[in-house]
C-alpha cells in the first residue's frame, strides 16, 4: 500500500472498493488488507449485530419505547469498516447515527437508547470508550474532533481522532472551518463522510455538484472516494487515513459511498421524495450480504456459523429490548443536575423552590 | 369559514401570501418536496415550482444570508429554520445583518425577509427540538418578533409578516401545529403587534403567548371553578410589546403573572414584569411572577412534562400573586 | 503592589495561569506576535511558544469550536473575540455546545472554557465594535458570565474564570483598558461570583457592572454634592447574580437603578428588575428603574455620547426614583 | 480569450498577468484585453486619484478626523481592475476597503469616510449606484452577494453580482457556504478575492496551506489567479468571469495576488509583526508605476497628460478633506431614526422620552 497513491488530490482514486456487491475480492492498487477469517467472521458478526441492534431499536420507537429512532440500516459497512480501524487512544465523535460505531468501541447499545426514549442526553461516559456523545446540531462536532486532535499533537501521543457527519453536513459552515483548521495546523483527524445520498428528502444534489470527497482537494488536503457497503474497503481506507494522521501527514477526507435505506428517522416519510426503484437498485449492494456471500464461497464461514449468528443477534435483541424497558425514567429534580460542574446559587434556589413546590403535591393529586 | 390545523392555515397563509405577490419566496432545509418536517409547505413545491420554493443546502447562515441578498433584490423571503435550536448558525445573520442592514443604510434598504421558526416543546423529541429563543431576538433591535398560537392568528399573521417592510421573527408553536380551530379568512385581522384578551377576567393578568396561551386558557378555566377570574392576555408580539393593552389589563387587576417555556433567566417575562412594574406600580398589589421554563438547558423529553411550566405552576405562580 | 491599567492586569492574570497550569491556552486572531489588538496578550506569544498561544484562522466558531475539542482533551482554552460584535459567528458553538455538553454528558465532561469578549462602546469605534452582547449568554444555561470593572478585579477574576471548571463568558470594558489603579496581585480574592459594594450609601442602590461602574461612581460623587446618597453595587457576576448583595443593599435603600450600556430592552437590566421586585417588594419605594442603551443598534460613533448612558442619564433615573 | 481554458480546474492557469512590473505588455494564453489608449488613460487616472483619496483619510484620520481608516494602498489595481470590468446592472457587494471600487461605481469619495468620521454607518444609497454598503463583519456579505445573484437568475436578467472579500474571510464558515450556494444554484456571481498577504496580523498561512484560489475546485468551480497589481489582468479575468456568470456558466473565484502596502487600519502597527523587507519588494510592483512606465514607453502618457492627473488628485483631495471637514454630525434623536421602516410603539416611546430628558437641558449646560 503505497501512501502516496492514496494520498494524491490532483489525480483522484476511483472508488475505493475490494469485494464487490457479489462478494468476490477485488484489488485496488492504493489500498489493500489482508484480514484472517477470524477477523472477517467478526467483522460479519458485528455487521449482523448493530443491524439486529437497529431493527430492535426501530420496533422499540414503532411500539412508543422511544420518542424516535435514526436507523443506521444500509451503513453498517461504513460504521465497522470505519470504527475498527480504531486504535483505543483514537478518538471518535459521532453524529446521531453512528450506532455501528459505538458498537466498536464498546458503548453499551442500551446506553444509545436512552438519548432516543428521552431519559438523557446520552448515557454513557465518552472517557470510558473514546466514543464522544452524540451531536445533533450538524457538523457541529467536526471543529470538535479536530480541537481534540490539536490536543493529541500537543500531547504527542500516538493517535488521531475521527469524525463522522453526513452529505449533508458538508454545507455547514462549521465543517468548511474544520476543514481549514486541520489542514493549516496539520492536525491528526480523519473526517468521515457517509455520504447516504439522502439529507433527509434533499438528495446530494442540494449540496454539491462534485463528489463530495473532492472539496478536500480545496484545502489542501487528500480527499478518498471508498465503497461506504464494502466493509474491507471502509476498513483499508480508514486505517491508512489514520495512520497517515497519526505519523504526521495531516487529514484525509473519506468519502464513504452508500445509502440510507429507511426513513431519515421514525418520524420520515421517504415514499414523499423519493422513488422505490432507487431503494431496489440498493438492496443488490447490501452490505451484509455481500461478505456472507464472499465467506460461503471462500468457507471462511458455514452455515453453522451464521445460525450461530443469527442467534446471538435475536439474543441481543431481546436483552436490548428488555433493558430498554427497565431504563428508569429520570426524577424531576435532574432536571437542575448536571448543569454546572460547580455550584450555582441562583440555580440552587430554582431547585430548592421547584422540590418545595413537588413538596406540595406529595401525598396529594 | 374552515376548521383547520395551525399548520394548515399556516400553510393556507403562505399560499395566499405567494399568489398575492410573486416575490414571495419560500425557503429552507426539506421545504420542497417534503413540505417541511411539520408540513407547513405542504403542496407548495407542487404548485410554485423550485424556483418560489427552494430546498436549500444544510446551512443555516447561508438560507439567512442569501435570503438578504434575494431582498436586496426585491424579493420577499420567508425561511424556515426547521427547529429552534438550529438557528443559532444563522445567529450573525440575523443578529448582525438582518437587523442592522436597514439602519445601516439610513432606511434605504428594506429587508421584508421572514424567518419562521417552529418552537417549543411537548413533543417528546430529543434535545435541540424543543427550545424557546425567543428573548434573543427581543433583545436585537432591528427585528419584530412575533408568536402566534391559534389557527386563525396563524392564517393572518403569517401574510402580515410577509408584508411587512421590517424583518419578522415568527415563531410557530410547535405543539399546537394539530389543534384546530375555525377560522375565518375574510375577517379583517387585527394589526401584527396587538396583544388581545384571549379571556377576560377581574383578580389577575395571565400574559402568554406561542404555546402557553392555550395552557393558561386551561389554568384560567380551573381557577374559575374556584371562584377566581383569570384574564388571559395574548400577547401575539414580543417585539414591541403592545404594552397598552398589558398595562390596562393590569391596572384594572392589580396582579400580573406571565408565563412562558423559555428559561426564566433573563427571558422575556423579565422584561414584561420591569415594564409593568414601572408602568404601575400603585395598582400592583404584589410584585410580577414568572411561570417559565427553568434555567437550565432543554431538559431529556421524559422531564419535560416537570419542566414546562403547565396549568399548575401557572396557578401555584398566580396562588403566589395573592400571597402578598 | 503595583499600579496597572486594566490590559495590563489581564495581561499579568493570564501570564500568571499559564505558568501555573500548563494545560491553559490562548487562542484567537491576532493573540500571537501582535499580542491582541489591544495588546491584552502582549509577550505571551514569546514567552510560551505557538503551541500555547495559537494565532487560528479567521472564524469564530472556528476558535470556539476547536477550544472545546482541546478542552476535551484536558486543556484550558482562553479564547478571544477580537469585539463584541464579532462574537456571534460563534453563537452555535457557544449556546448549543460549549453550554450544554457538560449537561448533555450527566457531568462526565467537563468543559473549562474562557472566552474573553472585549465589550461596550465609547472608543468612537466603528459599527460591530462596541456592542454588549452580554444578555444574549445570561440567557444561556451552563454558562457563567462575568464582567471586570477594574484593574484589581481584571487581575484575579481572570485566574478565577480560568480555574472554574465551567465556562466563562468574561467581558472587558474596553474603554477601561487603559484605566490604572493599584493591583495587590496577593491579596486574597473574592469569590468570582460574588459582587461588591463599590461606594456605600443609604438612598438609593446603583447596581452597574463593567464599563458602567466608573461612571456610576462619578454619579455617585455628582450626587453627594447635592446632598443624596448612592450605594454603587458592582455586580462583577452576571450570571449567576450575587442576589444576596443585591437585595440586601435595596432593602436598606428602598431605591434601585440598573445601569448598563447593553439596549434596555431584555437587557440584563429586565432580570434585575424582576427579581429585585419580587424579592424586595414591600421595600420598594419605585420600581426599579433602568439607565440603558437604546433599544437601537448602536449607533454611529458621533452618537454615541448620546447613546451610552451617562452621568446624567444615571442621575436622571435616580431622580426618578424620587419621584414615586 | 477562449472561455474553457479560463475555467479548466483541474489544471489551474498560473498567475494571470498582461503588464509586468516593469510596465512590459505579456501575453497570456487564456485571457487578453485590447484596450484604446484612452481606455488606458482612464484606468491610469482612476488608479492615482483613488490612492490620492485613500492618502486624505489616513492623514485626516492622523488629524482626528475620521476614528480610523482602513487604507487601499496597493490595491488600487485589484480594486479598479474589477470594478472598471462590471456593468452598471452589475452588483458589487464590498467590505470595508474597497474603495477603489467604490470609485468605479460613482460613490462620492466623501460618502466613504462618513462611516469612519462616525457620523453614519454608510452614507450612500445602494440602488444608486449597484454598490451595497460597506461590511464589516468578516465574510457574511458573500452570502448576500449570492442571494443577489439568485435574485437576478429569478428575474432573467443580464447581470451578475461580485463580492470582494480578503484572505483572512476565505476562513470564516459563511464564505464557504457562500460558495456552496453559488455551485449548486449555479448562481451569476464572481468572488473576488484580495490576498493581500495579511490578515491584521495573521500571514496567509494561517488561513490556508494551498493557493486560495484553489479552494473553488473542491466546491466544483474554477478559480483563478490574478496578478492583483496588474489593472489590465484584473481588469481581463473579471470581465471574463462576469461575463461566464451573465451567461450561465456559473460562479468563479478569482484571487488577486497582492500586497496591504499600509497597516490593517490606521489603528494598526505593522512592524510588531512583519519585516521592512517584505514591503520593499512589494513597492517594486506598484500598480501604479508598472502602468506610468508602459504609457510612457508607448507614448500613450507624456508628462503634461501624468501632471494633469496629479493635479487634478491634488485637487480631488483638498475638496474631499473640504468636505470632509463641514460633514455635519447627525442630530442626536437620529439614534431611533431608520431602526424600522414601519412605525414601532415601543421605540417611539423611548425616543420620546429622550426627546424630553434632552429638552430638560435646553437653555442650560
Ligand atoms: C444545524 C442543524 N440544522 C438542521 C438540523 C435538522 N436535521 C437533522 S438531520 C438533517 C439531515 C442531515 O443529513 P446528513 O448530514 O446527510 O446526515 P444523515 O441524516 O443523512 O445521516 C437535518 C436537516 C439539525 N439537526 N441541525
Ligand atoms: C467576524 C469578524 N471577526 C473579526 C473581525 C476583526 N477583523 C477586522 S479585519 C480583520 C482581518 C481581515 O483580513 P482579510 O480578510 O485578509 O482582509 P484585509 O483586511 O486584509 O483586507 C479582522 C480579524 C471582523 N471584522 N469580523
Ligand atoms: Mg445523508
Ligand atoms: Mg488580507
Amino acid at each position: 500500500m503505497t501512501v502516496d497513491a492514496s494520498r494524491g488530490a490532483e489525480a483522484p482514486p476511483e472508488l475505493v472498493q475490494l469485494l464487490t456487491p457479489e462478494g468476490e475480492r477485488v484489488e485496488h492498487p492504493a489500498y489493500d488488507i489482508d484480514l484472517s477469517p477470524e477477523e472477517i467472521r467478526a467483522l460479519y458478526r458485528d455487521l449482523v449485530l448493530v443491524r439486529r441492534v437497529d431493527m430492535e431499536a426501530v420496533a422499540l420507537q414503532r411500539q412508543g419505547e422511544l420518542g424516535i429512532w435514526a436507523s443506521l440500516l444500509g451503513q453498517e459497512a461504513a460504521q465497522i469498516g470505519s470504527g475498527r480501524a480504531l486504535t483505543d487512544a483514537d478518538m471518535a465523535f459521532p453524529t446521531y447515527r453512528e450506532h455501528g460505531v459505538a458498537w466498536c468501541r464498546g458503548v453499551d447499545p442500551v446506553n444509545l437508547l436512552g438519548l432516543f426514549r428521552g431519559v438523557n442526553h446520552g448515557g454513557w461516559d465518552p472517557a470510558d470508550h473514546n466514543f464522544h456523545l452524540y451531536t445533533i446540531v450538524i457538523g457541529s462536532q467536526t471543529l470538535h474532533a479536530v480541537g481534540y486532535a490539536m490536543g493529541i499533537q500537543r500531547d504527542g501521543a500516538d493517535a488521531a481522532s475521527i469524525v463522522y457527519f453526513g452529505d449533508g453536513a458538508t454545507s455547514q459552515g462549521d465543517v468548511n472551518e474544520a476543514f481549514i483548521w486541520a489542514s493549516v495546523f496539520n492536525a491528526p483527524v480523519v473526517f468521515f463522510c457517509q455520504n447516504n445520498q439522502w439529507a433527509i428528502s434533499e438528495p446530494l444534489e442540494k449540496q454539491s455538484k462534485i463528489p463530495l470527497y473532492r472539496r478536500a482537494s480545496g484545502f489542501g488536503f487528500p480527499g478518498v472516494r471508498v465503497d461506504g457497503n464494502d466493509v474491507f474497503a471502509c476498513l483499508a481506507v480508514t486505517r491508512q487515513a489514520l495512520k497517515n494522521a497519526r505519523e504526521g501527514q495531516g487529514p484525509t477526507l473519506i468519502e464513504a459511498f452508500t445509502y440510507r435505506m429507511g426513513a431519515h428517522t421514525t418520524s420520515d416519510d421517504p415514499t414523499r421524495y423519493r422513488v422505490a426503484t432507487e431503494l431496489e437498485a440498493w438492496k443488490l449492494k447490501d452490505p451484509i450480504e455481500r461478505v456472507k456471500a464472499y465467506m460461503f464461497k471462500s468457507q471462511i464461514g458455514d452455515q453453522d456459523f451464521f445460525d450461530a449468528v443469527d442467534a446471538e443477534a435475536a439474543d441481543l435483541g431481546r436483552d436490548v429490548r428488555k433493558r430498554c424497558l427497565e431504563m428508569p425514567d429520570p426524577a424531576p429534580l435532574e432536571i437542575f443536575e448536571h448543569v454546572y460542574v460547580e455550584p450555582n446559587a441562583m440555580l440552587a434556589e430554582e431547585r430548592d423552590q421547584y422540590a418545595a413546590y413537588l413538596a406540595t403535591f406529595e401525598g396529594g393529586e | 369559514m374552515s376548521t383547520l390545523t395551525l399548520a394548515k392555515a399556516l400553510n393556507d397563509g403562505l399560499r395566499a401570501a405567494m399568489e398575492d405577490d410573486p416575490k414571495v419566496l419560500i425557503m429552507g432545509e426539506d421545504v420542497g418536496k417534503l413540505g417541511g418536517v411539520f408540513r407547513v409547505t405542504d403542496g407548495l413545491y407542487k404548485d410554485f415550482g423550485d424556483s418560489r420554493v427552494i430546498d436549500t443546502p444544510l446551512a443555516e447562515s447561508g438560507i439567512i444570508g442569501t435570503a438578504i441578498g434575494l431582498a436586496l433584490r426585491g424579493y420577499r423571503p420567508v425561511c424556515e429554520i426547521q427547529f429552534d435550536g438550529f438557528v443559532f448558525p444563522a445567529a450573525d445573520q440575523i443578529i448582525t445583518q438582518l437587523a442592522k442592514m436597514p439602519l445601516r443604510s439610513l432606511g434605504k434598504l428594506r429587508l421584508p425577509v421572514v424567518v419562521r421558526i417552529p418552537c417549543g416543546g411537548g413533543i417528546g423529541a430529543v434535545e435541540h427540538h424543543s427550545e424557546s429563543p425567543e428573548a434573543y431576538f427581543t433583545h436585537t433591535a432591528g427585528l419584530r418578533v412575533v408568536a402566534c398560537s391559534n389557527p386563525a392568528d396563524a392564517y393572518h399573521m403569517i401574510q402580515q409578516a410577509i408584508r411587512c417592510e421590517d424583518p419578522v421573527i415568527f415563531f410557530e408553536p410547535k405543539r399546537r401545529y394539530w389543534d384546530k380551530a375555525v377560522v375565518d379568512k375574510a375577517a379583517e385581522a387585527l394589526p401584527m403587534h396587538r396583544g388581545v384578551v384571549a379571556r377576560p377576567g377581574t383578580d389577575v393578568t395571565v400574559l402568554a403567548y406561542g404555546p402557553m396561551v392555550k395552557t393558561c386558557l386551561e389554568a384560567a378555566t380551573a381557577a374559575a371553578e374556584e371562584g377566581r377570574s383569570l384574564e388571559v392576555v395574548d400577547l401575539r408580539s414580543l417585539s414591541p410589546l403592545d404594552t397598552d393593552l398589558i398595562f390596562e389589563s393590569v391596572r384594572k387587576t392589580g396582579r400580573c403573572v406571565v408565563a412562558h417555556e423559555a428559561p426564566v433567566n433573563s427571558g422575556l417575562g423579565a422584561e414584561i414584569a420591569a415594564r409593568v412594574t414601572e408602568a404601575c406600580f400603585y395598582n400592583l398589589e404584589a410584585p410580577v411572577l414568572r411561570a417559565g421554563g427553568f434555567s437550565t438547558p432543554y431538559p431529556p423529553s421524559r422531564l419535560e412534562d416537570d419542566y414546562l411550566p403547565d396549568l399548575d405552576r401557572v396557578l401555584d405562580a398566580v396562588d403566589r400573586t395573592f400571597a402578598f
